[in-house]
């Protein structure tokens, strides 16, 4: 073991002798630059040089720490900072729950030009974090804070305060943070164009309001999950942002048609719609959705249970650049509602996914009438019982690319790997 | 890998081991060591006492131990023996007598018992006596065959057989035997081909096998033989498999039967293979 | 001892196959999913036994793990139990005679034909069921044993022993009607496989 | 930039296809009942398009069709992943659960658990739900009940653990019998108990009387009459300290003189055992394990010429109310036979 690693170091120290002599630093640094964090911090154990090349701070403006999670304990984040102090620019500590305030803290100090900082599930970190970064942090564009939660409305007030250039914030699941708390930061920060607080269950129409009134550039909303919202807060919302190209509203089960309405009538940029489970929705909202809303690509109805094939056409003729439409669990669409989309004019050059599990009326006539879908690249069809193989074997001979999700044995089983399955008995065997 | 054990193990007892891939063989036992010494069931699988084992028999069987690194195994046995004598079967903590076995005899096999505090193991496997003579997995644990077969294989190898109720032990396995001639594990239970070798292998070292009705448990056994495939099954018109046959065969073996080779009873392994490592297990007599 | 798993009247007539007529069973000690297909194998073993026992007549078969009484009366009425080994072979018997009984005295002779509404009033299946799982009922049966008639018991080590020659257990459960193709592949997966890794 | 060395080695990985589907199918169920009582392979024959992940009354079942290639996948699966690259343990553990409740006689994939749960990544309540499920499927499998001991080993154990694992063992050894494993799993969690709470005469009572009601009605379960041996030999090992317990133990043993000391107790004990065993064989012929239990006690008690009487008895049986078919009488003869020698060669 020994006498190994002692020919590996020699041989690398010839290595680095050919290497380092013949590049100039900048170069070297380049190539470093590509490296991984591991393998920077491996580098930096093989010589002197090798150590003030890896170590240099031009390798470390952004850092992702995801990969290690528990193992990122205090000081790891401490001599980060010092190590890189003001190049760095963008870390992730996604994950790394040992992380705590006081390792925030001292990394504000030393990394006053972070502009993106993630700091999902860093379970233990508090508004004291948030206060640091307002003082320190001025340049802080970009925050996730989503599954953090300890977070109240004090620290989106720091936030406000010392961190005015703030255009992406996610506070989704950090449930303390309620209304006041989104006022002061919609103030503070008049710039932000994204928004993500789901399961932010203190969050309802007040909140929109405010982001309405003083966040007139917000193009990515996130709003999954707060219960309270109803057809008023997202009316506001979308009259005072005409830039709105992304908004999920899954979960939302008070927002009728009246959501859908204000939408079509505001954002006719939106591109993705989310809706999940928004089971008061009707034909009727998104046929009004599909008069202006010209531009929508993926939209996601999973549970809209109320809806029919007339939705469908509605969407077919209004929306022709759909690429994903989500169905699931849509329990009325017939093969009917399923022609529609798949003959639309541009279904042939956008639809790439389709899902349609659990809509039990759907027959194989339906998927005859994809046969023309040249994109599509994946449909779902788990749980519908009237679906058979021969349906799908026919829409796999005209799209044979297409990836076809249901509940049917694979024609070939897999190869079985050896001593994986044991095949004789094995109750008596002692030795 | 026990399941090439067993394969193989038969195989050297009819006298055709050269029909096995040696060389495949040995690379896959090669891919199954581990840094820490220990032999994995397959390749990416974990360590363990009982594949070390079986790992090291088939290196015996084929005079090839010195293609694996045999100071680490006995590092890896040695780390597992605990305070109280017994062993680990893995780094998982699981203690049982049939690892106390696993562990003597491998490091009988590699001629390193001196590697581990053998009073101490003797004395664990001492404690796991019950008052009929047979032995249980743990202390106080159910008396049964194939653990009695470890215990027995165990004291033999560490030369201390003496501790033994002997002639208890004896009858107690001979009571195995049913009238059907089969040997079963424990009282009212089915009888199993694997028992004429747990049992009888035992009586062997204990040197009481004349107590049993030798004829009649070789029909037993013969009636275990698939027409169709050759193999051995537990019981008459059940599906053969490796382990039945080994131990089928290894039964027969040391019932006499003049076709096969002779078996050692410690180690279940060909006694040329024992003689050749210069390994003399104690034995006792009547 | 000690484990009494179903209980079954059938009636045999001269002509046709026997016809159950009642059937009660204690499956809690088998899987959930696997009690439905150890219903319908209870059942057809009851029925080939039936058919394969002489009027007037007891037997009992040992099959795996499993132990069949079988009484068929001189009129053809019987009944079925399926218990483990340890149930005592003389009490199992005995109440065999004493469950027939009670049911004739019960149902009038004319209904047993098939299931019907009469049979399947009769709830005395059950109770015997639940009662004699416990041995001390059953001792009592024992003490009683001596009122046994002395119709001698045939025993036969499997169910193979009591078919007739050419039978074949596989090709009268593949042929079986009462069974559903869920428990035919049961039975093939269970013969795949050794005993003891398997219910049967 | 993204630099992550996990990309280098991510395979083609397709999170709707219908292996992870079934998977993810099967995890609702288990998150949604955490009281699931049963795991069983279901065999159908025809094939429909609906999930083959069955949910009845706290059972979950998995149709046959689909068992080969959702375990193939789970199997490959788990031994690509790097236990060690975290961004992966999620999907690890999905399949090492998945492939272990389809053959849990792969140790490495118990012990790939293990080490999440020693590293926090995985807490082990789940564990004990899938080994649960495993035993009601294969109540012999050993590597499940090994992965449970060291389970009970990490977590700090309440109270209730015991009663919870003593009824699994319960199950166990119904469902299947002469369960070696069952009843070593029972001794281990009776005396790990004992290492964590002293020696309890209650605890020990009330086992005492539940291997009663179980021995009566598994008589030729041999594991249960040791289990029994194994309590009364444990009751003798702790005379001394039953002794400084005399109330409870007269009360939960019923001695009515109120005078007993702790060793005439167990002499007690020994001699209502031999009478109840004397009974059990005279009503019950041709068990071994009663033979068994008999020489235990005898060596345990004392043995007196009414020994010999008493295997006169039972070579008569016209004396006793043993009554029954001839090659049951063979058997229990052989018995006999043995029951002579080895009272002979004890009483040497």
């Amino acid at each position: 073991m020994k006498s190994s690693s002692f020919k590996l170091s020699k041989h690398w120290t010839e290595e680095e002798a050919l290497i380092i002599r013949k590049l100039p630093k900048e170069l070297l640094l380049r190539v470093f630059s590509f490296l991984d964090i591991v393998s920077l911090c491996r580098c930096a154990q093989v010589a002197k040089y090798w150590n003030i090349l890896a170590l240099d701070g031009s390798n470390w403006q952004y850092i992702d720490l995801f990969s290690f999670q528990r193992d990122v304990e205090v000081v790891v984040v401490e001599n980060i900072a010092k190590r890189c102090g003001g190049f760095l620019k963008q870390l992730s500590l996604k994950g790394c729950q040992s992380v705590g305030d006081s390792a925030m803290r001292t990394f504000s100090q030393h990394c006053n030009n972070i502009e993106d900082l993630n700091l999902n599930q860093c379970k233990r970190i508090t508004d004291s974090t948030c206060l640091a970064l307002s003082r320190h942090c001025v340049k802080l564009q970009r925050l996730n804070l989503s599954s953090c939660p300890a977070i109240t409305d004090q620290a989106l007030k720091a936030l406000a305060d010392g961190c005015p250039q703030l255009v992406y914030i996610d506070l989704s699941w950090c449930d303390l943070v309620s209304q006041n708390g989104v006022e002061v930061l919609a103030k503070g920060c008049p710039g932000l164009m994204t928004f993500h607080c789901r399961g932010c269950i203190l969050i309802g129409d007040d909140a929109l309001t405010h982001l309405a009134r003083f966040c007139s550039r917000l193009h990515t909303v996130n709003i999954q999950g707060c219960l309270e919202v109803t057809d008023v807060g997202v009316a506001r919302l979308a009259r005072s942002c005409p830039e709105m190209r992304y908004l999920c509203l899954s979960g939302c089960g008070h927002l009728t048609d009246a959501t859908l309405s204000s939408l079509s009538q505001h954002c006719p940029q939106l591109a993705t719609l989310e809706v999940a489970r928004c089971s008061l929705f009707t034909d009727i909202g998104f046929q009004a959705l599909a008069r202006n809303c010209h531009l929508l690509k993926r939209m996601d109805l999973e549970e809209c249970v109320l809806i029919t094939d007339a939705a469908l056409s509605y969407l077919a003729a209004g929306c022709p650049r759909l690429e994903k439409l989500s169905l699931s669990h849509c329990e009325l669409i017939t093969d009917d509602g399923i022609r529609s989309v798949g003959t639309s004019p541009c279904a042939a050059e956008h639809l790439a996914v389709l899902e349609l599990d659990n809509c039990p009326l759907i027959t194989d006539a339906a998927l005859d009438n994809l046969i023309s879908c040249h994109s599509l690249q994946r449909i779902e069809l788990y749980d519908c019982q009237l679906i058979t193989r021969a349906g799908i074997r026919r829409l796999r001979s005209y799209l044979p690319n297409v990836r076809v999700h249901a509940y049917f044995a694979p024609v070939t089983p897999p190869p079985s790997v050896g001593g994986s399955r044991q095949r004789y008995c094995r109750c008596c065997i002692i030795l | 890998m026990n399941g090439i054990y067993w394969s193989l193990t038969a195989m050297d007892l009819m006298g055709k081991l050269g029909e096995m891939d040696r060389d495949g063989i040995i690379l896959f036992i090669k891919q199954c060591q581990h840094e820490n010494g220990g032999i994995g069931a397959s390749v990416d699988h974990d360590p363990h006492l009982l594949y070390t084992l079986s790992a090291v028999q088939i290196l015996c069987l084929y005079d090839a131990l010195d293609a694996i690194d045999c100071e680490k195994i006995v590092n890896y046995v040695k780390k597992l023996q605990n305070d109280d004598g017994s062993f680990c079967g893995d780094q998982w903590g699981e203690v049982d007598t049939r690892f106390s076995m696993c562990a003597v005899a491998c490091l009988a096999l590699l001629g390193r018992l001196d590697a581990i505090n053998i009073d101490n193991a003797v004395n664990f496997v001492i404690s796991c006596m019950n008052f009929d003579g047979g032995f249980g997995c743990r202390p106080g644990s159910e008396s049964h065959s194939g653990q009695v077969y470890c215990c027995v294989g165990m004291l033999s190898i560490t030369g201390h057989l003496h501790l033994i109720k002997a002639d208890s032990l004896g009858w107690w396995l001979c009571e195995r035997q049913l009238p059907s001639g089969g040997l079963n594990g424990r009282p009212e239970k089915l009888p199993d081909v694997c028992y004429s070798w747990w049992v009888v292998a035992s009586l062997r070292i204990i040197g009481r096998v004349d107590w049993l009705d030798k004829n009649q448990l070789r029909k037993f056994i013969m009636a275990c033989q698939d027409v169709e495939t050759g193999g051995f099954s537990d019981r008459p018109n059940d599906m053969p498999d490796p382990f039945h046959t080994l131990f089928g065969l290894a039964g027969l073996s040391l019932l006499g039967e003049s076709s096969l080779k002779t078996i050692n009873p410690v180690f279940c392994m060909p006694q040329q293979v024992i003689s050749r490592l210069k390994i003399q297990p104690q034995m006792l007599s009547l | 001892m000690v484990k009494l798993y179903s209980l079954a009247i059938l009636h045999r007539s001269e002509q046709g196959s026997p016809q159950l007529l009642r059937a009660a069973y204690d499956l809690s000690s088998f899987g959930f999913f696997q009690r439905s297909s150890v219903q319908e194998f209870m059942a057809f073993t009851a029925k080939i036994l039936t058919e394969r026992t002489s009027a007037a007549s007891r037997q009992s078969v040992k099959q795996g793990e499993y132990m069949c009484h079988i009484y068929v009366r001189a009129d053809g009425l019987c009944c079925v139990l399926t218990a483990d080994h340890e149930y005592p072979q003389r009490v199992a018997h005995t109440l065999l005679t004493k469950v027939l009984d009670d049911f004739a005295a019960r149902v009038e002779s004319s209904l047993w034909i098939e299931a019907n509404a009469a049979c399947a009033a009769y709830s005395g299946l059950e109770a015997s069921l639940a009662k004699y799982q416990n041995p001390r009922e059953a001792d009592a049966l024992t003490k009683v044993q001596d009122e046994l008639d002395e119709t001698k018991i045939i025993l036969h080590n499997t169910i193979e022993a009591v078919l007739q020659r050419g039978e074949k257990l596989d090709d009268l459960v593949s042929k079986s009607q009462g069974l559903s193709d869920a428990s035919k592949m049961f039975y093939k997966t269970a013969r795949k496989t050794n005993s003891c890794c398997n219910f049967g | 930039m993204q630099r992550d060395p996990s990309d280098y080695k991510k395979m083609a990985h397709d999170p709707y296809c219908l292996e992870e589907r079934i998977i993810s199918d099967l995890q609702a169920v288990m998150k949604k009942d955490p009281n699931l009582e049963e795991f069983d392979v279901v065999p159908v024959t025809e094939a429909k398009n609906r999930s083959p992940i069955i949910h009845i009354s706290h059972n979950l079942g998995i149709e046959v069709w689909c068992v080969k290639t959702v375990f193939m996948y789970c199997y490959e699966n788990s031994f690509k992943l790097d236990p060690m690259w975290k961004k992966e343990y999620l999907r690890l553990e999905r399949y090492t659960r998945v492939a272990l409740l389809l053959n849990p006689n792969i140790a490495t994939l118990w012990n790939t658990r293990k080490r999440l749960i020693a590293n926090h990544l995985l807490d082990g309540d789940c564990d004990f739900l899938i080994s649960k499920l495993v035993l009601s499927q294969k109540p012999k499998c050993v590597e499940a009940l090994s992965h449970r001991r060291w389970l009970l080993q990490q977590v700090s154990l309440d109270p209730q653990w015991v009663e919870t694992e003593l009824s699994l063992c319960d199950r166990l050894s119904s469902r299947m019998k002469c369960n070696y494993h069952a009843w070593s799993h029972r001794q281990w969690v009776y005396s790990q108990s004992l290492k964590l709470q002293g020696f309890n005469l209650n605890l020990w009572a009330s086992e005492f009387e539940i291997s009663d009601v179980w021995t009566k009605f598994h008589l030729s379960d041999h594991s249960g009459w040791h289990y029994r041996k194994f309590l009364l030999d444990h009751f003798r090992q702790n005379l001394g300290k039953i002794e400084q317990n005399m109330d409870i133990a007269r009360k939960v043993l019923g001695d009515s003189t109120g005078t007993a000391t702790s060793s005439q107790l167990y002499m007690n004990l020994l001699n209502e055992e031999l009478q109840k065993n004397q009974d059990l064989i005279l009503s019950f012929n041709a068990h071994e394990t009663l033979w068994y239990y008999r020489r235990f006690l005898l060596q345990a008690g004392t043995i007196d010429h009414s020994e010999s009487l008493f295997i006169e008895k039972c070579c008569n049986p016209a004396k006793s109310n043993c009554n029954s078919a001839n090659n049951v009488d063979a058997i229990q003869m052989r018995y006999l036979e043995h029951h002579r020698r080895w009272l002979s060669d004890f009483c040497l």
